[in-house]
């Protein structure tokens, strides 16, 4: 096929496109055409195509994640909020942090390795376009059955990925997810996070302003990597659309992702950046259609002057490859050469390839002729958006109405310490330290928490003390059960793990990872969901900074369960307040925060014994939440505890039994009045915690909570070195340990 | 015995850092004239039986679904000669 | 005087930083150097820190060690400045052949990342001074390319020399010969260890020990001793 | 432009992690009858010049103080031909 120009598609109306093979529905192809007053380009259709896909566009998404912005909690911290690569809060003290959660789930199905590791530089990517330093990162995971061939496949290789490019980056790993579970066989769930630190006057955004103002692109040559749908464009004939030979994986090179850290952080320090844009999913039609759409005028690129890796790429693949480790700056005309100079110092490649120009129009040029003449908004922001019809499934009374609080439960001392057993060496509740052990916490010597503590935390200021802290939870089974309940739970779960460290809860991120939007069950799940979320943060206050939404996980017709993923961002003024997980001292008491009621559906006793999905989850009440939070940051601030552990899967003999062993100092327990064993120690109530408080500081402590109202109650004591539920059962450590800690390298090994 | 060579190099089209770093540090060491490194695996595989065209066509399939991870790779399956015909030497 | 210790970056370095920041801590004054550089700027010993320069590609350490500023630290080196490298420096140090040996892959083909615990073999060193003799401690370890290897007479020399200045103790994490975890010259300047002690230097941070401070305060001491 | 291939090797005294693990994989996958597995690495060089004597001893040069650690590795250096004559098809 000819070079496609724009003059060429002005006087050729009836040549036919295939749109239909790039994606685009007929009324979207119309659409297009209407836009543009005439056919588009080849280029200009591969750019709509991509910009307009679900993944780029949030078409079906879109109606619902407004309720983010709509339902936003008043909040002083937010800076930058949702629409950015990501969203800024204030931590105080001129510290900025921004933070975001993506997903990188079918990529990482395919090439595990390079899947997952590119999943981390996209984040990366897309935190240092904000302006900030990236500090650390965390991976939830989900994949299938633990002892599924696949899963062998799959695990260690994502594992591998993740520790492969985050630990060549200098990024500490400080915390994540792992859960296994059948749904997820066909459709792993890799998600990303990343966090990262700046002074409040740094704040960069995507935008290019300024006519004159150079675009730069900097980092990896362009290869044929990632390309879908432009290389039908680029095939001989339309006709002939077959799968051209370009791949579908990316390839990732961290070193030359740490390079393009400390060159674009560089240039920031020397105020050289007007606006900056990372590449990554629909590559340079994503970058300078946002670029230019972001800011006041429009801009001009010669797609000549980008450096290629392969030199038979066509203008469509340019404009849509996602090779990695790209970036894009605007800069004015005087900065240019000092920026490159910086970048050559770290021998990153950098090459200005267009300028922003006066008009509104987005043009590109290829060997002289425009292929591309384009309202960069339409590209970018006007794509279509779709009301997707939903509905509650019927199947849903049946499943809740399966109660899990029905099933049968120990009946002995014996049974029951067998469950207990069962229950913390199964792989969902068993140590991930097969896993975090290959994963970099130290660098950068700021790590105050890292896995396996209830929140990863992070000193950002060496003379002060003040720190960031951060959780990740999602809980799937619970979100099938009840979506909106599921996703408020994980709220709460990530809430509860921030402040249980002793650090203020801020702001959330999320990865909103669900089926199909063409089934209306999945499409309820998801409006569900967001409503949850979206009210709960309103409640708690806790900003919706950004996020990801990653659907058609699917296989036929089977759904993964819907599953939210919540990041919370907290806050804390010293580190050395924090309160760690592991048990510290014999003789501290044991004391249980919040209530425990009969809540098992979707816990994990009833998957462990007895492989039970039903019922409801467990209920949520997000002012006791809150309450918890702030009395575990106070004890925390006033020194009264000295352990703390959040309750969620698994209840509270899973805390127990995970304090104890990481602090290699046992526990006696005795079951409360008014509780049963079995409740006692699976139930999965949410709002609760166990902590340890030294016994000078008892009265204090009870006082405290008596004060604000929380129930609070005395549960044992740390000593010896077993797990020891008095008048039932006794676990020495050392069988625990071997039981916790033995799964998963017995699995994966 | 015989000794049968698996070799797995990247498919051209995918991107190559280690090459690329090694390509980029040549000038450096003074030497020029090399346009491209690429870097790949090569596996030596000690058969115990004959080589006939069924133990091949059993290594090409082992290169297929392990040694070589064909999304990204391609690989070539080679008998040994029993003398080494290389041009440089070993050392 | 206050002894400066310079800190070289490579391209890919990534406790640079905080190499400097445990000088820092130590006393001394920190002072970073660019692998582009020849020029030492006159410090009194050097660290090469860790990381994954040039991302590791090759070997670990290969392609540093041909970088501008090694021409002029193995001349130094040689000449008796006082080196240490950790980690991604002390495959630079093999690679560069100042220390003998070779690292290679951990023998589990995973990155581990663990507090590991040491003996402290060889207090002479001038990296090593502020320890006692067979002293156990916790070091953060945490690498890729770990396994420590070299012939059975090079081996059989360090050893007889003292020149293993650091053995893993109660668990080998890479498969490293002999439990070697640091090794030195013959001269005693030149160190270098797989295990990260600017990651054991403050007790919040990390592991939350500081077992790792001595070799700051070791090297400040010998050159403030030395000036 | 010519092709010069440089095989890397670990030494056979070298303990080799990575070929044993494929080594030990092979039973499971159903393959037997492979009593040792090597995995080194292989640089493909795209040389400019004519690929003379000179060049070659340039290249041997270079893989000795470059490519392979000769504390630990073998190298060959091969000229390829212009026709691959492998015995597996590449795929
Ligand atoms: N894939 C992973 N990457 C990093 N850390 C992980 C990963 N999986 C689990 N962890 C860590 O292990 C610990 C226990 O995980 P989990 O039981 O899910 O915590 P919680 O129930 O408190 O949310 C946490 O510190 C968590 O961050
Ligand atoms: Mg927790």
């Amino acid at each position: 096929m000819s070079l496609d120009t724009v003059e060429n598609a002005s006087k050729t109306p009836d040549v036919e496109l295939p749109w239909a093979e790039l994606g685009l529905k007929k009324d979207e192809y119309e659409r297009v055409v209407e836009i543009l007053g005439r056919r588009p380009t080849g280029a200009e259709l591969a750019m709509y195509s991509v910009m307009w896909s679900e993944h780029c566009s949030y078409k079906s998404s879109k109606v619902h994640l407004r309720q983010f912005g709509e339902k936003a909690p008043q909040s002083d911290a937010m800076l930058v909020g949702i629409g950015e690569n990501a969203g800024v809060v204030d931590v105080g003290q001129g510290y900025a942090v921004t933070f975001k959660v993506e997903s990188h789930n079918h990529p990482s199905y395919v090439e595990p390795y390079q899947g997952a590791a590119t999943g981390v530089g996209g984040i990366v990517r897309d935190i240092i376009a904000m302006g900030a330093r990236p500090i650390a990162v965390v991976d939830p995971l989900r994949m299938g059955a633990a002892d599924h061939p696949d899963t062998r496949r799959v695990l260690p290789g994502v594992v591998a990925g993740i520790g492969g490019y985050g630990n060549c980056l200098g990024l500490p790993n400080i915390g994540g997810e792992l859960v296994f579970d059948a749904c997820y066989q066909g459709n792993p769930l890799v998600n990303a996070g990343a966090i990262g630190v700046m002074r409040h006057e740094d704040i960069h955004l995507a935008k290019a302003s300024g006519a004159g103002n150079k675009v730069i692109m900097y980092g990896a040559r362009t290869g044929g990597d990632g390309i879908g749908g432009a290389s039908i464009l680029a095939s001989e004939t339309f006709d002939d659309a077959k799968p051209s030979k370009r791949p579908a994986v990316q390839v990732g090179d961290p070193f030359q992702e740490k390079l393009l850290i400390e060159c674009t952080l560089e240039a920031f320090a020397e105020k050289l950046v007007v606006g900056i844009q990372d590449l990554g999913a629909a590559g340079i039609s994503c970058a300078t259609s946002e670029l230019a759409s972001n800011g006041s005028g429009g801009m001009r690129v010669e797609l000549d002057d980008v450096p290629l890796r392969d030199s038979t790429l066509s203008p469509e693949e340019i404009l849509m490859s996602e090779s990695q480790e790209r970036m894009c700056a605007v800069v004015e005309p005087s900065k240019v050469d000092r920026f490159l100079e910086i970048c050559e110092k770290w021998d990153v490649i950098a090459t200005v390839i267009g300028e922003v120009t006066d008009g509104d129009r987005l043009e590109i040029f290829w060997h002289g002729e425009k292929i591309v003449d384009v309202d960069p908004r339409t590209v970018a922001h006007d794509g279509p958006v779709y009301e997707r019809p939903y509905a509650r499934p019927e199947w849903q009374d049946a499943l809740q109405a399966d109660d899990a609080n029905k099933l049968p439960r120990p009946s002995s001392s014996d049974e029951l310490k067998a469950q207990v057993l069962a229950l913390v060496s199964s792989p969902n509740q068993a140590s991930k330290k097969w896993i975090t052990s290959q994963y970099d916490h130290f660098v950068q010597g700021n790590t105050v928490l890292a896995q396996p503590e209830d929140s990863g935390m992070i000193r950002i200021d060496e003379e002060t003390g003040l720190g960031v802290a951060i959780a990740t939870d999602g809980n799937g089974r619970f979100a099938k059960l009840d979506p909106y309940t599921g996703a408020q739970l994980a709220l709460a779960e990530a809430y509860r793990n921030v402040a249980t460290t002793g650090a203020k809860p801020l702001a959330v991120s999320d990865c909103l990872n669900f089926g199909s939007p063409e089934d209306p069950a999945v499409m309820w799940q998801f409006a569900e969901a967001i409503r949850g979320l979206a009210d709960g943060c309103l409640q708690l206050g806790t900003p919706v900074t950004g996020g990801n939404v990653s659907l058609y996980n699917q296989t036929g017709e089977a759904a993964i369960h819907p599953t939210p993923v919540v990041a919370v961002l907290g806050v804390i003024d010293d580190v050395a307040r924090r309160t760690p997980v592991a048990f510290q001292e014999e003789g501290q008491l044991l004391y249980l925060l919040g209530d425990t009621k009969e809540e098992f559906g979707g816990s994990a006793w009833s998957q462990v014994v007895h492989d039970h999905l039903g019922g409801l989850p467990p209920q949520v009440d997000l002012e006791r939440e809150r309450l918890l939070g702030e009395i575990l940051i106070s004890a925390s601030r006033d020194g009264m505890i000295d352990a703390a552990h959040d309750l969620s899967d698994g209840g509270l003999i899973q805390a127990v039994v995970e304090s104890a062993l990481l602090g290699g100092k046992g526990a006696r327990l005795v079951v409360p009045d008014g509780l049963d064993a079995f409740t006692f120690l699976f139930s999965e109530s949410a709002g609760r915690a166990v902590v340890a408080v030294p016994r000078s500081e008892e009265l204090r402590f009870n006082d405290m909570c008596g004060a604000r109202g929380l129930p609070v109650t005395r549960i044992g004591v740390v000593d010896g070195d077993a797990v020891d539920v008095q008048g039932e059962f006794a676990l020495s450590l050392a069988e625990l340990r071997e039981a916790h800690e033995g799964t998963i390298p017995g699995l994966l090994a | 015995m015989a000794r049968v060579v698996v070799d797995v190099m990247l498919k051209p089209e995918i991107l190559d850092p280690q090459g690329q770093a090694v390509q980029r540090a040549l000038p450096r060491l003074g030497f020029d004239g090399i346009s491209d490194v690429r870097q790949g695996k090569r596996f030596e595989l000690e058969v115990d039986g004959p080589v006939d065209d069924a133990a091949l066509a059993r290594i090409h399939e082992l290169a297929e679904t392990f040694l070589a991870n064909t999304v990204i790779e391609n690989f070539t399956v080679k008998v040994e000669e029993a003398v080494e015909p290389a041009v440089g030497a070993e050392k | 005087m206050t002894a400066r210790i310079g800190v070289v970056t490579f391209p890919g370095s990534l406790d640079d930083r905080d190499t400097q920041r445990a000088i820092r801590l130590a006393g001394a004054e920190p002072v970073a150097l660019w692998h582009k550089d020849k020029d030492l700027k006159q410090v009194d010993a050097v660290v090469l820190p860790g990381g994954f320069s040039y991302g590791d590609y090759l070997r670990a350490g290969a392609i540093s060690r041909f970088s501008p500023v090694m021409e002029t630290l193995i001349d130094q080196a040689k000449a008796g400045l006082p080196v240490l490298g950790i980690c991604n420096g002390f495959q630079v140090l093999t690679e560069a052949h100042l220390l003998p040996g070779a690292m290679l892959g951990n023998d589990h083909l995973h990155f581990i990342c663990r507090d590991q615990k040491l003996r402290v073999e060889n207090t002479e060193t001038a990296w090593t001074l502020d320890y006692e003799a067979g002293q156990e401690i916790h070091i953060p370890l945490k690498n890729m390319d770990g396994r420590y290897v070299a012939d059975s007479y090079t081996l059989d020399q360090l050893e007889a020399e003292g020149r293993v200045v650091f053995r893993y103790v109660d668990f080998n994490p890479n498969g490293s010969l002999r439990d070697i975890a640091g090794i030195t010259n013959a001269a005693g300047n030149v160190v270098g260890l797989m295990p990260h002690p600017e990651h054991a230097v403050e007790s919040l941070i990390g592991t939350g020990r500081t077992d790792g401070l001595p070799f700051f305060t070791s090297i400040l001491k010998k050159l403030v001793a030395a000036s």
